[in-house]
C-alpha cells in the first residue's frame, strides 16, 4: 500500500469500527422497544435476553459463524476462517468481523421481540445460539460472501446478483420470518384472544422506553446502512440521506394511515412506521435515489402498519412488538423494490439502472424476488425445525402460572420496578 | 367515631383539603383508585385492536372523626368535590369502634385528632 | 346500605366485572394492593442475598350497595374470582350508615346507584 | 368480626410483620397511601416557585380477624409500629358482619382466618 | 481534485455525516427533556411532537428549505435549489443537506416544549411545518446563505460579517422567540396560576429522562458545534473544547445561583444550566479562547435560573421547561458575547480580535447586536402572526376537560405507563 | 508536517474527538447504573452528583490535574501546564486534554457509585475536587505521564515499564480502592445489615435504567479503549473486537455462576459481569490476542460475581451497585492479567511477548504487580484521609431521618417521580 493507501485504509477503519459501535448500540434500542411494548413484569427477562444473544452471538460468530459466513464457499456455506483463523494476523479483519458480529446478533434478537412474555429463558438461549451460529450465516454467505473470501449463489444469478446493499432481507426479513415460525410454535400469549378468537389489546408498559429505543435504533441504522459501505467515501453521506428520508416517510404515513383507520394517530404504529422504512430501505439505500427513497418509505409505513393489524387480527399470530411485520414483511418489500427503484445509472454508479420503473427491465425484480424467496424459505424452513425441536426436548413456553406472575420473578428472580420504596 | 370514605375527582382534591383544614379537620389519607360508574367508558384502539378503558383515576380520601365532626366533614367534601357532573363521586360514612394513636398507644375519642 | 370489600386475584378482574354489570352493578371502585396469607412467600436472592417477596400482589374491590343487592354482588364475585386455589381471596361485608352522591347532594339509599 | 385498619410508617413495616406472625396473624394486606396529620409540612421549591408538600407517604395495614384475636393484633401493630415521635400513625377497628373465602366459597368466623 | 484533496474530502465527509447522526440523536434528548419536565399523562404526546416534527421537517426541509435557506440569494431568502435540485449527483451536498436538515429540525422542536401539555396536536403540525418549511430557512439563509450557493445580509454588514458559528441565534434563539409567541399566543396550562396570578409549581414527572435527555443533548452537542466545521481537521478539538467548557460552567453557575436563591441545589436548574451554557457557547465556539467560554457558560447558568423565574413569576408565561430562557434569551447573550470575547487573533485564526474586551473595537458587538435583534424582530413576528392564524382557523388549544384528562388519551387514546400490570 | 503528515493528524484528531464524545457518554451510563441499582427516593440526588463530579472535575483538571498529570515530572507528578498553558495555541493539545478530562471524571464518579444513598451533597462535592483535581492525577502522572511531556516512575521500571494500555488501573482500579475506602468511612446503608449483622437486599428500583446504562457504558467504552490509541489507524478495529471478546465473555461466566450459586440467572450480576469484562480488558486490550481476552473477560465476570456477595455478606461493606468488585477487584485482575496473557510479538507489536503465558518470563509480571499495588496503595492511603478528614470538618452522612427520606427531598428538594398526576 501506498501512502495515499494507508491514509485511505485508515479512514475505512475509523469509519467502520464507528459504524460497528454504533450498530452494537441497537441492542440497548431493540432492548427498549420490546420492554416498552410489553408488560411490567417481563421487562428483566427482556434485558437479559439481549443482552444474553449479543454475548453468546458474539462468540460464536467470532469462532464459527464468521467461517459459515465469508470462508471459502462450497456453494452453499463458507467452509474455513473458523476460530478467527481469517482474523489474526490482519487488522483490517478484525474491523471486519466486529462489523458483521453486531449484524449477526440483530437476526437473533428480532426474534426475541415475536416470542416475549412467554418464552422459557434457557430455550432462548438455545435457539439463539443456532440462529447467529448457524442458521444467519449460513444464508448470509449466499448474498454476502464475496465480502470477504466466499461466494454466495445469489451472487451469480443468471439474471443478475442479488442485491441487498445493508441486509433488508439478509439481516431483517430473516429475522422476520424465523420470528414468524416462532409465535407460530409458541402460541399466543395467554389473554390475547377471547375464547371466541377476538383479539385483545395488551398495552405496552412503558411507551417513552419504545420511543427512546427507536430513535436509538434510528441513529444506530445510520451506522447499519452507511456502515455497510466499509468505505469513508463520499457515498456515505448520500446513503445516509437516503436512509432518513424512508424512515420519515415511514413514519408520517404510518401515523396518516393508523389516524384514518382508527381515529387517532397511534403512537406505536408511527413509532414502527419509522423503523419500517428504516428495514425497508436497508436493502437499496445505495442504489436508489431520492424519489424511491420516498416510495419505499411511504409503502412500508403503510404496509407495517396494515401488516401488524393483519396478522394480529386475521392470522390470529401474537406478535407483540410487530417484529414480522416490520422486519419480515417490510425487509422483503424493500428487497423487491430495488428492482422496481434501482436507479444506479442516474446516481452515476453504473451503466445502467436496474430498476424496472427506471428502465432496468424485469430482471434485477427477477433476481430480488429470488432472494427474497429463498431466505424466506429458509427462514421458515429452519425456524420451524428449530422451535419445534426445542418444543420438543426442552420445551419452549413457560407454565401458565409463570406467566401470569411474570417471567421476571418466576425465571430471574427480581422485579423491574420498585418505584414506591 | 365514625370513618368517612370519600371518592372525587382529582382535581378537586386540592379545593377539599383547603375546606376541610378551613374546618379543623387535620388528619385524613389520601390514596389513588380507579372506578366504574355510568359515566361513559373510553374505547380506544391499540395497534389495529378495541380496547375498553372502564375504569377512571379517582381519589379516595378517608378521614376518621367523632361523631360530631361528620357533618363539617362530609359538607366540606359536598362543597369541594362538587362540579355538579356525572363523575363527581360519592361519600360513604361507616362506624369505627376503637381507635388508637401509635405514638402514644392512647384509645378513644381523644386519639383520633388533636 | 353495605359495603362490600373484596380481595381477588388480578387475572380475575375481568371476569368479575363482567358478572357485576349482568347483576345490574355499576358502581365500584378496584385497586392494588398487596396481601399476606398461607400463599407460598417466594425465596429470592438478588446479589447473592436472600429476600422474601411475602407480599402478593392483589386487586381489592370496593362496592357500596342497598341491603337487597349484597348477595348478588358477594355471588358475582365468588362465582367471578373462583379458581379453587389458595390465594384466591376473600369478601368482607360491613354496615355502612350513610352515603352521598356528590354531584346532587342527595343522600340515602337512591344516592347509592340509580 | 372486626376489620383492623391501620396506618403507620413505611419503614416500621417489617417489624409490624414480624410481631403479627408470632400472633399467629398470617392474613393481611398492604398497600401505599399519604396521609396528613399534624406533622409538618415540606416547603420546597421547584423552578423558584414554592410548593407544599403535605402529604407523607404512609403504609395502610387491613387485617380481618374474629372478636378474640383483635387485641393481639392491635397490640402487635402498637409496639411495632412505635417509635413515640408524630407521624407514627393510627388503628382503627370497626364492625364486619360477614366474610366469604373466595377459593372455598365457605362463609363465617372460619373463612377469616385458618 | 487531487489526491490529498480526495482524502480530506473523504473525512470531511465521515466527520460531518457523524456530526450529522450525533444532531439527529438530539431529537431523543429533547423529547426526553420534554417528557421529564411534564406531567405522565401527556408524555406520549410529545414523543408524537419531536418524531412528526423531525419526520416532516426533513421532507419539508429537503424540497424547500435547503433552497430557501441556501439556493442563490434574492436578499432576503435563497430563490433555487428546491426539490433537491441542488443536491443530486453531488455527495457532498447530500451531506450538507442531512447536517443542515438535522438542524432545521431543531428550531421546531425547541417551539414543542413551551407549549407542552395544551397544544392540539393537528395545530402542532401545522405551525411546524411552517416553521421548518419557511420561517426557519428565510433567516437562516441571512447569516449561512453563503455556506453553499447563498449569500445573506448578515454576511454583508458594514460593520463586519454577524458571527454565528454554530447556531446560538440562527437556530437557538430563533427557536426561543418563536417559543415565546406561541406560549403567550396559547396561555399557560390550566392550575398554573392561581386566580390571584401567583404561580404554582406543576412539577416534571420523571426526572431521571430530564437527566438523561440533557446528557444525550450534550453529547449531540458536540456534533452540533464541532460539526459545524464540516471539516475534518484539527479545529474540531479546540472547538469541542470550548463547548464543553462552556457547559460545565452553566451547570455550575446555576446550581450555586439555585442553592443560593432557593435554598437547595436544584436538579432541574443545574440540567438547565448545562443546556444554557451550551446554547451560550454555540456562537462564539470557534471564535473564542477559554477565558471567553468560562464567562459565557458562566452568565448562561446564572442568566437561565434568573430567566426561569422571571418568565413564570413576572411575566406569568408559562414555559414547562424553560425553553424560552434556554434557548431565546441564552442564544441571544452568547451570539452578543461574540463581540465581547472574540479572540480570533489569540487563536491565530485571524489578524486581529473581534471582541471588544479583547480589543477588537465596537464594531463586532455592533454586528452582534444587529444580528440577535432581526432575529429576535422575524421570531416574533412571524411567530404571533403563525400562531394567532392558527389559533383562528383551527384552534390551539385543547378543551379544559381534555387537558385535564391528559393528552396521550384524549389526542393519541394511549397512556404512556402501565406499571403495575 | 508534509501533506500525509496533516492528513493523518486530521484524521487522529477526528478519532480522537469521536471517542472523547463517547466517553463522555459514559456519565449517562453511570448514572443510569447508579440510579437503577438504587431506591427511587435517591435518584435526584445521583443525578446531580454524576452532573456535577463532571463539571466540577471538568474545569479542575482543565487548569490544574493535566498540568499535574503530563507536565514535566518532578519524579512524582508534573509541575507545569497548569491553567492551560500547555494547550493554547495547539489544536492537539485541545483534542489531548479533552480526551484524558472526560477520563479523570469517571474515577470520580466510580466512587458516587460506592456511597450512595447516604453521602451529604457538599461533601460529595468536596471529596470530588481531591479525586479528579489531585488524587487521580498525581497516580496517573506515573504510568501516563510520557503521554504529553511527563515521565512517570512506572514507564521506567528496571522490569520493564508498567503496561496499563487504556487504564484498568490508572482509571478504574485507583477508582475502586477510592470507593472501597469511602464506603468504608461512611458505613452501610441503614437497614443493609440486621442487628447480628446479617446482609438484607435492598433492590434496584429500575432494572430497565440499569440495563440501558450498561449499554451506554459499553458503547462508550470502545471510545474509551480504541480511542486511547489517540490514533486512527488500523490497530483500533483489533482493540475494540478484543474489548468486545473480554465484555461478552463477562456477562455469560457472570450469568452461569449465578445461575448455578443463586438457582436462576441474575441480571444485575449478568449486567455487572458485561462491565467487569470491560474494566478486566482495559488494561491489556492493545496488547493481548483473542485467547487472552476470552480468558480475562471470563474470569473478571466470575470474579465480580464472587467479590460482590464477598464484598456484602462477609466483609460486611455496603456498595450498593458492585463499584469496588467491578472496578477495584476486576481493574487489578485485568491489570496483573496482562503480564499473563502479553502476546505482543504474537501480535506484530513488538520482538517478543511479555505475558508470563507466552513466553514473557515473570518480568511483566513483576511490573504489573508493583503498578497495581502502588495504585492500591496510594488510592487507599489519600481515600482514607481524604474521607476521614471530610467526615471530621464536614461531615459525610446524612442524618438517618434524612436517609429514610431519601436524599431527593431533602438535599434537593424534588422527587424523581411524579408518576400518577
Ligand atoms: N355504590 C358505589 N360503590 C363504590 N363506588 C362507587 C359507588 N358509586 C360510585 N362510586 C365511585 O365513585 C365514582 C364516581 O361516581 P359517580 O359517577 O359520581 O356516581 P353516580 O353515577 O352514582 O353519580 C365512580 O367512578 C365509582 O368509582
Ligand atoms: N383475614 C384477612 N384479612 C385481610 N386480608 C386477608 C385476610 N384473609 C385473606 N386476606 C387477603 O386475601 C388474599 C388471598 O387470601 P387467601 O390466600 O385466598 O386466603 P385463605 O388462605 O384464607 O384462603 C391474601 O393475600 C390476603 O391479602
Ligand atoms: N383521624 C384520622 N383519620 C384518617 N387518617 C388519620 C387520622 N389521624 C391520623 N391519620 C393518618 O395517620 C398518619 C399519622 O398520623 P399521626 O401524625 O401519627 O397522627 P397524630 O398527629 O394524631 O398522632 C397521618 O399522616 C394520617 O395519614
Amino acid at each position: 500500500m501506498n501512502e495515499f493507501e494507508v491514509l485511505q485504509h485508515n479512514l475505512n477503519t475509523v469509519w467502520t469500527c464507528l459504524a460497528a459501535f454504533m450498530v452494537f448500540f441497537m441492542q440497548a434500542g431493540f432492548a427498549l422497544v420490546e420492554m416498552g411494548l410489553t408488560r411490567a413484569k417481563n421487562a428483566i427477562n427482556i434485558i437479559m435476553k439481549n443482552l444474553m444473544d449479543f454475548s453468546i452471538g458474539s462468540v460464536l460468530f467470532f469462532f464459527i459463524g464468521a467461517g459459515l459466513m465469508f470462508g471459502e464457499s462450497n456453494g452453499f456455506f463458507g467452509t474455513n476462517g473458523f476460530f478467527l483463523s481469517g482474523v489474526t494476523g490482519n487488522d483490517w479483519s478484525y474491523t471486519f468481523v466486529l462489523f458483521q458480529t453486531v449484524f449477526a446478533a440483530t437476526a437473533a434478537t428480532i426474534v426475541s421481540g415475536a416470542m416475549a412474555e412467554r418464552t422459557i429463558f434457557t430455550s432462548y438461549l438455545i435457539y439463539s445460539i443456532f440462529i447467529t451460529g448457524i442458521i444467519y450465516p449460513i444464508s448470509g454467505s449466499w448474498a454476502w460472501g464475496s465480502l470477504a473470501n466466499g461466494s454466495g449463489w445469489l451472487e451469480h444469478l443468471s439474471t443478475g446478483a442479488f442485491i441487498d446493499f445493508a441486509g433488508s432481507t439478509v439481516v431483517h426479513s430473516l429475522g422476520g420470518w424465523l420470528a414468524l415460525a416462532g409465535a407460530m410454535t409458541i402460541g399466543p400469549r395467554k389473554g390475547k384472544y377471547t375464547p371466541k378468537g377476538k383479539a385483545r389489546a395488551i398495552p405496552g408498559h412503558n411507551i417513552p422506553y419504545a420511543a427512546l429505543g427507536v430513535f436509538i435504533l434510528w441513529l444506530s441504522w445510520f451506522g447499519f446502512n452507511a456502515g455497510s459501505t466499509t468505505l469513508g467515501d463520499g457515498s456515505i453521506g448520500r446513503i445516509a440521506f437516503i436512509t432518513n428520508l424512508s424512515a420519515v416517510m415511514g413514519s408520517i404515513t404510518a401515523m396518516i394511515y393508523s389516524w384514518v383507520m382508527y381515529k387517532k394517530p397511534d403512537v406505536t404504529m408511527s413509532l414502527n412506521g419509522a423503523l419500517a422504512g428504516l428495514v425497508g430501505i436497508t436493502a437499496g439505500c445505495a442504489n436508489v435515489d431520492w424519489l424511491g427513497a420516498l416510495l419505499i418509505g411511504s409503502v412500508s409505513g403503510i404496509l407495517v402498519t396494515y401488516s401488524v393489524v393483519f396478522i394480529d387480527t386475521k392470522l390470529k399470530i401474537d406478535d407483540p412488538v410487530g417484529a414480522i411485520s416490520v422486519h419480515g414483511v417490510c425487509g422483503a418489500w424493500g428487497t423487491i423494490a430495488v428492482g422496481l427503484f434501482g436507479a444506479e445509472k442516474a446516481l452515476g454508479l453504473a451503466e445502467a439502472n436496474t430498476g424496472l420503473f427506471y428502465g432496468g427491465g424485469i430482471n434485477q425484480l427477477l433476481s430480488q424476488f429470488i432472494g427474497v424467496a429463498s431466505f424466506m424459505a429458509w427462514g421458515l424452513l429452519t425456524g420451524f425445525i428449530l422451535f419445534k425441536t426445542v418444543k420438543k426436548f426442552v420445551g419452549l413456553r413457560v407454565t401458565p402460572d409463570e406467566e401470569y406472575i411474570g417471567l421476571d420473578i418466576e425465571e430471574h428472580g427480581l422485579e423491574a420496578y420498585q418505584l414506591t420504596k | 367515631m365514625k370513618m368517612i370514605m370519600a371518592i372525587v375527582q382529582p382535581n378537586k382534591l386540592n379545593r377539599i383539603k383547603k375546606l376541610l383544614f378551613e374546618n379543623n379537620i387535620n388528619r385524613f389519607i389520601v390514596d389513588d383508585c380507579f372506578g366504574h360508574s355510568d359515566e361513559d367508558s373510553i374505547i380506544e384502539t391499540y395497534r389495529g385492536v378495541e380496547m375498553e378503558l372502564d375504569l377512571k383515576h379517582k381519589i379516595r380520601i378517608q378521614i376518621a372523626v367523632n361523631d360530631d365532626y361528620v357533618d363539617r366533614a362530609v359538607n366540606a367534601i359536598l362543597q369541594g368535590g362538587k362540579s355538579g357532573k356525572i363523575g363527581d363521586g360519592k361519600i360513604f360514612v361507616y362506624p369505627i369502634e376503637r381507635c388508637y394513636r401509635i405514638a402514644t398507644g392512647e384509645e378513644g375519642e381523644t386519639s383520633i385528632g388533636d
